[in-house]
Protein backbone atom coordinates (compact mmCIF):
# COMPACT_ATOMS: atom_id res chain seq x y z
CA UNK A 1 0.00 0.00 0.00
CA UNK A 2 1.68 3.35 -0.97
CA UNK A 3 3.05 5.64 2.07
CA UNK A 4 2.64 9.46 2.52
CA UNK A 5 5.31 10.88 4.72
CA UNK A 6 5.69 14.76 6.37
CA UNK A 7 9.06 14.75 8.69
CA UNK A 8 9.26 17.72 10.29
CA UNK A 9 12.95 17.28 11.20
CA UNK A 10 15.47 15.41 9.08
CA UNK A 11 15.22 11.85 8.20
CA UNK A 12 17.10 9.30 6.63
CA UNK A 13 16.19 8.49 3.63
CA UNK A 14 17.80 4.97 2.85
CA UNK A 15 16.85 4.07 6.69
CA UNK A 16 13.29 4.72 5.24
CA UNK A 17 14.07 2.73 2.16
CA UNK A 18 14.79 -0.26 4.22
CA UNK A 19 12.22 -0.32 6.55
CA UNK A 20 9.47 0.00 4.32
CA UNK A 21 11.26 -2.92 2.04
CA UNK A 22 10.53 -4.58 4.68
CA UNK A 23 6.68 -3.98 5.05
CA UNK A 24 6.72 -4.41 1.56
CA UNK A 25 8.23 -7.99 2.29
CA UNK A 26 5.55 -8.53 5.16
CA UNK A 27 2.39 -7.63 3.10
CA UNK A 28 3.34 -9.17 -0.19
CA UNK A 29 5.95 -12.03 0.83
CA UNK A 30 9.46 -12.28 -0.40
CA UNK A 31 10.35 -12.69 -4.24
CA UNK A 32 7.52 -10.57 -5.59
CA UNK A 33 9.86 -7.66 -7.24
CA UNK A 34 12.68 -6.96 -9.34
CA UNK A 35 13.23 -3.41 -9.72
CA UNK A 36 12.66 -0.47 -7.10
CA UNK A 37 13.98 3.01 -8.25
CA UNK A 38 14.59 5.50 -5.90
CA UNK A 39 15.25 9.37 -6.01
CA UNK A 40 16.38 11.42 -3.57
CA UNK A 41 16.39 15.63 -3.36
CA UNK A 42 18.88 17.39 -0.93
CA UNK A 43 19.35 20.48 -0.11
CA UNK A 44 22.23 21.91 -2.10
CA UNK A 45 24.22 25.82 -0.88
CA UNK A 46 24.02 26.84 -4.23
CA UNK A 47 20.89 28.31 -6.50
CA UNK A 48 20.73 30.59 -9.51
CA UNK A 49 24.14 31.61 -8.61
CA UNK A 50 23.28 32.91 -5.07
CA UNK A 51 24.58 31.07 -1.84
CA UNK A 52 21.88 29.53 0.24
CA UNK A 53 22.94 28.60 4.05
CA UNK A 54 19.38 27.33 4.67
CA UNK A 55 15.69 26.65 3.27
CA UNK A 56 11.85 26.96 5.09
CA UNK A 57 9.88 24.60 3.39
CA UNK A 58 6.58 25.73 3.56
CA UNK A 59 3.52 23.44 3.16
CA UNK A 60 -0.76 23.08 3.15
CA UNK A 61 -1.39 20.97 6.14
CA UNK A 62 -3.89 18.47 4.95
CA UNK A 63 -4.04 19.48 1.06
CA UNK A 64 -0.18 18.37 0.78
CA UNK A 65 -0.68 14.67 2.08
CA UNK A 66 -3.97 14.36 -0.06
CA UNK A 67 -2.17 15.61 -3.01
CA UNK A 68 0.98 13.23 -2.34
CA UNK A 69 -1.67 10.49 -2.12
CA UNK A 70 -3.26 11.13 -5.43
CA UNK A 71 0.37 11.42 -6.88
CA UNK A 72 0.68 7.80 -5.39
CA UNK A 73 -2.31 6.47 -7.02
CA UNK A 74 -2.44 7.72 -10.22
CA UNK A 75 1.19 6.10 -10.01
CA UNK A 76 -0.50 2.87 -8.62
CA UNK A 77 -2.68 3.04 -11.60
CA UNK A 78 -0.59 4.13 -14.74
CA UNK A 79 2.05 1.79 -14.25
CA UNK A 80 2.87 -1.89 -13.32
CA UNK A 81 4.53 -1.59 -10.27
CA UNK A 82 3.50 -3.50 -6.97
CA UNK A 83 4.00 -0.15 -4.37
CA UNK A 84 5.62 3.21 -4.21
CA UNK A 85 6.86 5.69 -1.35
CA UNK A 86 6.46 9.36 -0.92
CA UNK A 87 8.95 11.31 1.87
CA UNK A 88 9.16 15.04 2.23
CA UNK A 89 10.47 17.16 4.31
CA UNK A 90 8.88 20.32 5.85
CA UNK A 91 9.78 23.27 7.85
CA UNK A 92 13.54 24.72 8.61
CA UNK A 93 15.99 22.64 6.60
CA UNK A 94 19.80 22.93 6.15
CA UNK A 95 22.48 22.26 3.10
CA UNK A 96 23.22 18.22 2.36
CA UNK A 97 19.64 18.11 4.44
CA UNK A 98 17.34 15.33 2.24
CA UNK A 99 14.03 16.99 0.81
CA UNK A 100 12.20 14.65 -0.43
CA UNK A 101 12.50 10.68 -1.16
CA UNK A 102 10.25 8.85 -4.05
CA UNK A 103 10.80 4.94 -4.79
CA UNK A 104 8.25 2.38 -6.56
CA UNK A 105 8.80 -1.32 -6.79
CA UNK A 106 7.70 -3.68 -10.23
CA UNK A 107 8.82 -7.13 -11.45
CA UNK A 108 10.49 -5.03 -13.89
CA UNK A 109 12.72 -1.50 -14.46
CA UNK A 110 11.25 -0.20 -16.68
CA UNK A 111 7.81 0.58 -15.14
CA UNK A 112 10.21 1.32 -11.83
CA UNK A 113 11.94 4.12 -13.62
CA UNK A 114 8.49 5.53 -15.47
CA UNK A 115 6.71 5.69 -12.16
CA UNK A 116 9.80 7.11 -9.97
CA UNK A 117 9.82 9.34 -12.32
CA UNK A 118 6.45 10.49 -12.78
CA UNK A 119 6.12 10.54 -8.88
CA UNK A 120 8.46 13.21 -8.71
CA UNK A 121 7.33 15.48 -11.84
CA UNK A 122 3.95 15.17 -10.47
CA UNK A 123 5.25 16.12 -7.12
CA UNK A 124 6.86 19.15 -8.27
CA UNK A 125 3.98 20.48 -10.45
CA UNK A 126 1.03 19.44 -7.91
CA UNK A 127 1.86 19.40 -4.14
CA UNK A 128 1.18 21.94 -2.22
CA UNK A 129 5.03 23.19 -0.90
CA UNK A 130 6.87 26.38 -1.47
CA UNK A 131 10.38 26.92 -0.79
CA UNK A 132 12.09 30.14 0.90
CA UNK A 133 15.74 30.28 0.80
CA UNK A 134 17.98 32.13 3.12
CA UNK A 135 20.65 34.24 1.42
CA UNK A 136 23.65 35.91 3.29
CA UNK A 137 21.37 39.57 2.47
CA UNK A 138 18.03 38.50 3.42
CA UNK A 139 15.41 35.63 1.82
CA UNK A 140 13.92 34.92 -0.87
CA UNK A 141 10.71 32.55 -1.94
CA UNK A 142 11.91 30.25 -4.93
CA UNK A 143 9.80 31.49 -7.58
CA UNK A 144 9.36 27.77 -10.21
CA UNK A 145 10.99 24.50 -9.90
CA UNK A 146 13.98 23.80 -13.27
CA UNK A 147 12.73 21.50 -15.46
CA UNK A 148 13.24 17.69 -14.62
CA UNK B 1 -22.08 32.78 3.66
CA UNK B 2 -19.30 32.08 5.71
CA UNK B 3 -15.80 31.06 3.57
CA UNK B 4 -12.41 30.44 5.20
CA UNK B 5 -9.37 31.90 3.20
CA UNK B 6 -6.03 30.95 2.89
CA UNK B 7 -3.26 32.70 1.47
CA UNK B 8 0.17 30.61 1.14
CA UNK B 9 3.99 31.72 0.96
CA UNK B 10 4.85 34.78 -0.79
CA UNK B 11 0.75 35.52 -1.51
CA UNK B 12 0.63 35.55 2.27
CA UNK B 13 3.57 38.13 2.22
CA UNK B 14 2.03 39.94 -0.15
CA UNK B 15 -1.95 39.98 1.33
CA UNK B 16 -0.20 40.55 4.64
CA UNK B 17 -2.30 37.83 6.17
CA UNK B 18 -2.26 33.97 5.92
CA UNK B 19 -6.00 33.36 6.98
CA UNK B 20 -9.17 35.30 6.13
CA UNK B 21 -12.79 34.30 7.76
CA UNK B 22 -15.59 36.02 5.27
CA UNK B 23 -18.68 36.20 5.23
CA UNK B 24 -19.89 37.01 1.83
CA UNK B 25 -23.60 37.23 0.64
CA UNK B 26 -23.00 37.02 -3.18
CA UNK B 27 -20.09 35.08 -4.00
CA UNK B 28 -20.79 32.35 -6.38
CA UNK B 29 -17.13 31.20 -7.49
CA UNK B 30 -14.31 31.15 -5.93
CA UNK B 31 -13.18 34.25 -8.79
CA UNK B 32 -15.88 36.00 -6.90
CA UNK B 33 -14.27 35.17 -3.34
CA UNK B 34 -11.03 36.67 -4.89
CA UNK B 35 -12.39 39.86 -5.64
CA UNK B 36 -14.00 39.63 -1.88
CA UNK B 37 -10.53 39.74 -0.31
CA UNK B 38 -7.42 41.05 -2.52
CA UNK B 39 -7.48 44.31 -2.16
CA UNK B 40 -8.32 45.27 -6.00
CA UNK B 41 -5.55 42.88 -6.80
CA UNK B 42 -5.91 41.35 -10.18
CA UNK B 43 -5.57 37.85 -9.76
CA UNK B 44 -2.22 36.38 -10.91
CA UNK B 45 -2.20 34.77 -14.09
CA UNK B 46 0.12 31.60 -12.72
CA UNK B 47 -2.29 31.63 -9.46
CA UNK B 48 -3.10 27.97 -8.34
CA UNK B 49 -6.70 28.39 -6.13
CA UNK B 50 -8.17 25.23 -4.17
CA UNK B 51 -11.92 24.45 -2.90
CA UNK B 52 -11.09 22.09 0.28
CA UNK B 53 -8.41 20.92 -0.97
CA UNK B 54 -8.63 20.16 -4.40
CA UNK B 55 -7.58 21.95 -7.54
CA UNK B 56 -10.11 23.94 -8.56
CA UNK B 57 -10.45 27.03 -11.11
CA UNK B 58 -11.81 30.44 -10.93
CA UNK B 59 -14.81 29.79 -12.50
CA UNK B 60 -15.58 26.72 -9.78
CA UNK B 61 -18.98 26.93 -7.17
CA UNK B 62 -18.19 27.67 -3.44
CA UNK B 63 -20.53 26.97 -0.90
CA UNK B 64 -21.17 27.96 3.19
CA UNK B 65 -18.40 26.63 5.16
CA UNK B 66 -16.15 26.25 1.88
CA UNK B 67 -12.16 26.72 2.55
CA UNK B 68 -10.82 28.18 -0.40
CA UNK B 69 -6.92 28.21 -0.95
CA UNK B 70 -5.03 30.99 -3.10
CA UNK B 71 -1.15 30.29 -3.49
CA UNK B 72 1.67 30.88 -6.15
CA UNK B 73 3.07 28.11 -7.73
CA UNK B 74 4.19 25.27 -6.01
CA UNK B 75 8.38 24.58 -5.57
CA UNK B 76 8.42 21.14 -3.44
CA UNK B 77 10.58 18.26 -4.17
CA UNK C 1 35.21 8.75 -7.97
CA UNK C 2 33.06 6.68 -9.20
CA UNK C 3 33.29 3.24 -7.71
CA UNK C 4 32.64 -0.37 -8.65
CA UNK C 5 32.47 -3.13 -6.20
CA UNK C 6 31.89 -6.91 -6.67
CA UNK C 7 30.48 -8.71 -4.00
CA UNK C 8 30.70 -12.63 -3.30
CA UNK C 9 28.13 -12.49 -0.73
CA UNK C 10 24.70 -10.38 0.36
CA UNK C 11 25.41 -6.67 0.22
CA UNK C 12 22.43 -4.10 1.99
CA UNK C 13 22.23 -1.79 -0.94
CA UNK C 14 21.08 1.51 1.02
CA UNK C 15 23.71 0.97 3.74
CA UNK C 16 26.23 0.70 0.47
CA UNK C 17 24.83 4.27 -0.78
CA UNK C 18 24.55 6.08 2.81
CA UNK C 19 28.51 4.98 2.78
CA UNK C 20 28.84 6.31 -0.59
CA UNK C 21 27.64 9.16 0.21
CA UNK C 22 29.78 10.07 3.34
CA UNK C 23 32.67 9.18 1.17
CA UNK C 24 31.19 11.73 -1.43
CA UNK C 25 30.66 14.44 0.93
CA UNK C 26 34.29 13.95 2.26
CA UNK C 27 35.59 14.65 -1.05
CA UNK C 28 33.64 17.62 -2.44
CA UNK C 29 32.19 19.05 0.83
CA UNK C 30 28.21 19.49 1.76
CA UNK C 31 25.64 20.87 -0.99
CA UNK C 32 27.15 19.75 -3.91
CA UNK C 33 24.10 17.44 -5.43
CA UNK C 34 20.39 18.31 -5.62
CA UNK C 35 19.46 14.57 -7.04
CA UNK C 36 20.42 11.22 -6.41
CA UNK C 37 18.60 8.31 -8.56
CA UNK C 38 19.31 4.38 -7.93
CA UNK C 39 18.22 1.70 -9.03
CA UNK C 40 18.17 -1.87 -7.00
CA UNK C 41 17.73 -5.20 -8.71
CA UNK C 42 16.63 -7.76 -6.50
CA UNK C 43 16.24 -11.50 -7.19
CA UNK C 44 12.12 -12.47 -7.64
CA UNK C 45 11.28 -15.66 -7.16
CA UNK C 46 9.42 -16.75 -10.28
CA UNK C 47 11.00 -15.77 -13.86
CA UNK C 48 9.04 -16.64 -17.28
CA UNK C 49 6.16 -18.66 -15.67
CA UNK C 50 8.28 -20.76 -13.09
CA UNK C 51 9.42 -20.69 -9.65
CA UNK C 52 13.05 -20.10 -9.33
CA UNK C 53 14.53 -21.20 -5.86
CA UNK C 54 17.82 -19.79 -6.53
CA UNK C 55 20.79 -18.47 -9.19
CA UNK C 56 23.87 -18.67 -9.44
CA UNK C 57 25.65 -15.40 -11.10
CA UNK C 58 28.37 -16.35 -13.06
CA UNK C 59 31.17 -13.61 -14.46
CA UNK C 60 34.54 -12.98 -16.05
CA UNK C 61 36.82 -11.95 -13.51
CA UNK C 62 38.57 -8.93 -14.52
CA UNK C 63 36.73 -7.98 -17.62
CA UNK C 64 33.78 -8.01 -15.92
CA UNK C 65 35.13 -5.06 -13.27
CA UNK C 66 36.56 -3.44 -16.24
CA UNK C 67 33.25 -3.68 -18.33
CA UNK C 68 31.35 -1.73 -15.46
CA UNK C 69 34.04 0.68 -14.88
CA UNK C 70 33.90 1.74 -18.97
CA UNK C 71 30.17 2.06 -18.12
CA UNK C 72 30.74 4.58 -15.35
CA UNK C 73 33.26 6.73 -17.34
CA UNK C 74 30.47 7.01 -20.05
CA UNK C 75 27.97 7.94 -18.20
CA UNK C 76 30.33 10.72 -16.55
CA UNK C 77 31.21 11.69 -19.62
CA UNK C 78 27.74 11.68 -21.48
CA UNK C 79 25.92 13.59 -18.45
CA UNK C 80 26.46 16.80 -16.48
CA UNK C 81 26.59 14.02 -12.65
CA UNK C 82 28.73 14.58 -9.94
CA UNK C 83 29.55 11.01 -9.18
CA UNK C 84 27.98 7.54 -10.12
CA UNK C 85 27.88 3.73 -8.24
CA UNK C 86 27.86 0.06 -9.55
CA UNK C 87 27.80 -2.48 -7.06
CA UNK C 88 26.60 -6.52 -8.05
CA UNK C 89 26.69 -9.40 -6.52
CA UNK C 90 28.22 -12.87 -7.90
CA UNK C 91 27.98 -16.31 -7.02
CA UNK C 92 25.00 -17.99 -5.19
CA UNK C 93 22.00 -15.94 -4.22
CA UNK C 94 18.51 -16.51 -3.11
CA UNK C 95 15.15 -14.89 -3.80
CA UNK C 96 14.92 -11.33 -2.22
CA UNK C 97 18.70 -10.39 -2.65
CA UNK C 98 19.70 -8.21 -4.28
CA UNK C 99 21.36 -8.46 -7.15
CA UNK C 100 22.81 -4.86 -8.71
CA UNK C 101 22.74 -1.29 -7.66
CA UNK C 102 23.21 1.44 -9.83
CA UNK C 103 23.17 5.17 -8.43
CA UNK C 104 23.79 8.85 -9.79
CA UNK C 105 24.54 11.89 -8.17
CA UNK C 106 23.68 15.65 -9.86
CA UNK C 107 22.65 18.98 -9.50
CA UNK C 108 19.53 18.30 -11.33
CA UNK C 109 17.43 15.37 -11.42
CA UNK C 110 16.78 15.25 -15.35
CA UNK C 111 20.40 13.51 -15.42
CA UNK C 112 20.25 11.64 -12.66
CA UNK C 113 17.38 9.97 -14.13
CA UNK C 114 18.91 9.10 -17.06
CA UNK C 115 22.53 8.59 -16.28
CA UNK C 116 21.01 5.98 -13.91
CA UNK C 117 18.60 4.25 -16.27
CA UNK C 118 21.98 4.57 -18.76
CA UNK C 119 24.14 2.61 -16.49
CA UNK C 120 21.67 -0.49 -15.70
CA UNK C 121 20.51 -0.81 -19.46
CA UNK C 122 24.40 -0.82 -20.61
CA UNK C 123 24.88 -2.97 -17.58
CA UNK C 124 22.31 -5.83 -19.30
CA UNK C 125 24.26 -5.41 -22.53
CA UNK C 126 28.01 -5.33 -21.65
CA UNK C 127 28.67 -6.33 -18.59
CA UNK C 128 29.85 -10.19 -18.46
CA UNK C 129 27.60 -11.92 -15.89
CA UNK C 130 25.25 -14.55 -16.75
CA UNK C 131 22.46 -16.29 -14.55
CA UNK C 132 21.89 -19.58 -14.07
CA UNK C 133 18.03 -20.09 -12.27
CA UNK C 134 18.11 -23.68 -10.35
CA UNK C 135 14.14 -24.46 -11.03
CA UNK C 136 12.28 -27.57 -9.09
CA UNK C 137 13.26 -29.66 -11.65
CA UNK C 138 16.66 -28.68 -12.66
CA UNK C 139 18.40 -25.54 -13.77
CA UNK C 140 18.39 -23.45 -16.79
CA UNK C 141 21.09 -20.47 -18.17
CA UNK C 142 18.81 -17.23 -18.41
CA UNK C 143 19.14 -16.81 -22.51
CA UNK C 144 18.39 -12.95 -22.67
CA UNK C 145 17.77 -10.21 -20.67
CA UNK C 146 14.41 -8.37 -20.48
CA UNK C 147 13.85 -5.33 -21.95
CA UNK C 148 14.01 -2.19 -19.81
CA UNK D 1 50.86 -19.04 -30.82
CA UNK D 2 50.24 -19.52 -27.16
CA UNK D 3 46.82 -18.42 -26.80
CA UNK D 4 44.34 -19.04 -23.66
CA UNK D 5 40.98 -19.36 -24.72
CA UNK D 6 38.05 -18.92 -21.84
CA UNK D 7 34.73 -20.23 -22.41
CA UNK D 8 31.77 -18.85 -20.13
CA UNK D 9 27.86 -19.84 -18.85
CA UNK D 10 25.79 -22.36 -21.87
CA UNK D 11 28.81 -21.79 -23.80
CA UNK D 12 31.31 -23.80 -21.64
CA UNK D 13 28.74 -26.09 -20.86
CA UNK D 14 28.73 -27.17 -24.60
CA UNK D 15 32.01 -27.24 -25.05
CA UNK D 16 32.79 -29.30 -21.88
CA UNK D 17 35.56 -27.05 -20.29
CA UNK D 18 35.92 -23.95 -19.59
CA UNK D 19 39.48 -23.01 -20.05
CA UNK D 20 42.08 -24.12 -22.91
CA UNK D 21 45.51 -23.00 -23.76
CA UNK D 22 46.33 -23.95 -27.44
CA UNK D 23 49.28 -23.38 -29.39
CA UNK D 24 48.10 -22.09 -32.96
CA UNK D 25 51.00 -21.72 -35.52
CA UNK D 26 48.53 -20.23 -38.27
CA UNK D 27 45.43 -18.52 -36.45
CA UNK D 28 45.33 -14.55 -37.34
CA UNK D 29 42.26 -13.46 -36.22
CA UNK D 30 39.51 -14.64 -33.61
CA UNK D 31 37.17 -16.35 -35.89
CA UNK D 32 40.62 -18.57 -36.21
CA UNK D 33 40.67 -19.43 -32.68
CA UNK D 34 37.14 -20.27 -32.79
CA UNK D 35 38.11 -22.71 -35.58
CA UNK D 36 40.78 -24.11 -34.05
CA UNK D 37 39.00 -24.61 -30.57
CA UNK D 38 35.24 -25.29 -31.40
CA UNK D 39 34.95 -28.50 -33.03
CA UNK D 40 33.69 -28.10 -35.96
CA UNK D 41 31.01 -26.11 -34.57
CA UNK D 42 29.85 -22.67 -36.02
CA UNK D 43 30.24 -19.26 -34.27
CA UNK D 44 26.56 -19.09 -32.86
CA UNK D 45 25.28 -15.41 -34.86
CA UNK D 46 24.62 -14.22 -31.42
CA UNK D 47 27.95 -14.91 -29.55
CA UNK D 48 30.38 -12.15 -27.69
CA UNK D 49 34.18 -12.35 -28.29
CA UNK D 50 36.76 -10.43 -26.21
CA UNK D 51 40.91 -10.30 -26.31
CA UNK D 52 42.32 -9.32 -23.38
CA UNK D 53 38.96 -8.60 -21.76
CA UNK D 54 37.73 -6.23 -24.56
CA UNK D 55 35.06 -6.77 -26.80
CA UNK D 56 36.13 -7.14 -30.31
CA UNK D 57 34.41 -9.18 -33.44
CA UNK D 58 35.79 -12.23 -35.46
CA UNK D 59 38.04 -10.54 -37.47
CA UNK D 60 40.25 -9.09 -34.29
CA UNK D 61 43.76 -9.98 -34.76
CA UNK D 62 45.21 -12.05 -32.19
CA UNK D 63 48.68 -12.28 -30.81
CA UNK D 64 51.02 -14.42 -29.25
CA UNK D 65 49.81 -14.56 -25.22
CA UNK D 66 46.71 -13.49 -25.66
CA UNK D 67 43.52 -14.22 -23.46
CA UNK D 68 40.42 -14.99 -26.08
CA UNK D 69 36.97 -15.22 -24.33
CA UNK D 70 33.90 -16.15 -25.78
CA UNK D 71 30.53 -16.66 -24.48
CA UNK D 72 26.74 -15.88 -24.98
CA UNK D 73 24.23 -12.83 -24.79
CA UNK D 74 24.99 -11.48 -21.12
CA UNK D 75 22.24 -11.47 -18.37
CA UNK D 76 23.50 -9.73 -15.27
CA UNK D 77 21.80 -6.77 -13.43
Amino acid sequence: MPKVVLFDGAFEPYAELTVFESELMQQHGTGQYGATTSFVGTMRDFNEGDDVSAMFLEHYAGMTEKALEKICDQAMADYPILDCLILHRVGEIKPNDSIVLVAAWSAHRGAAFDASRMLIEKLKTDAPFWKKETLNDGARWVEKNTDG
Amino acid sequence: MSIKVLFFASLRDEMGRGEDDVDLANAKSVADVWKAVADGKEMPSNLLMAVNQDYVNAEAPVQDNDEVAFFPPVTGG
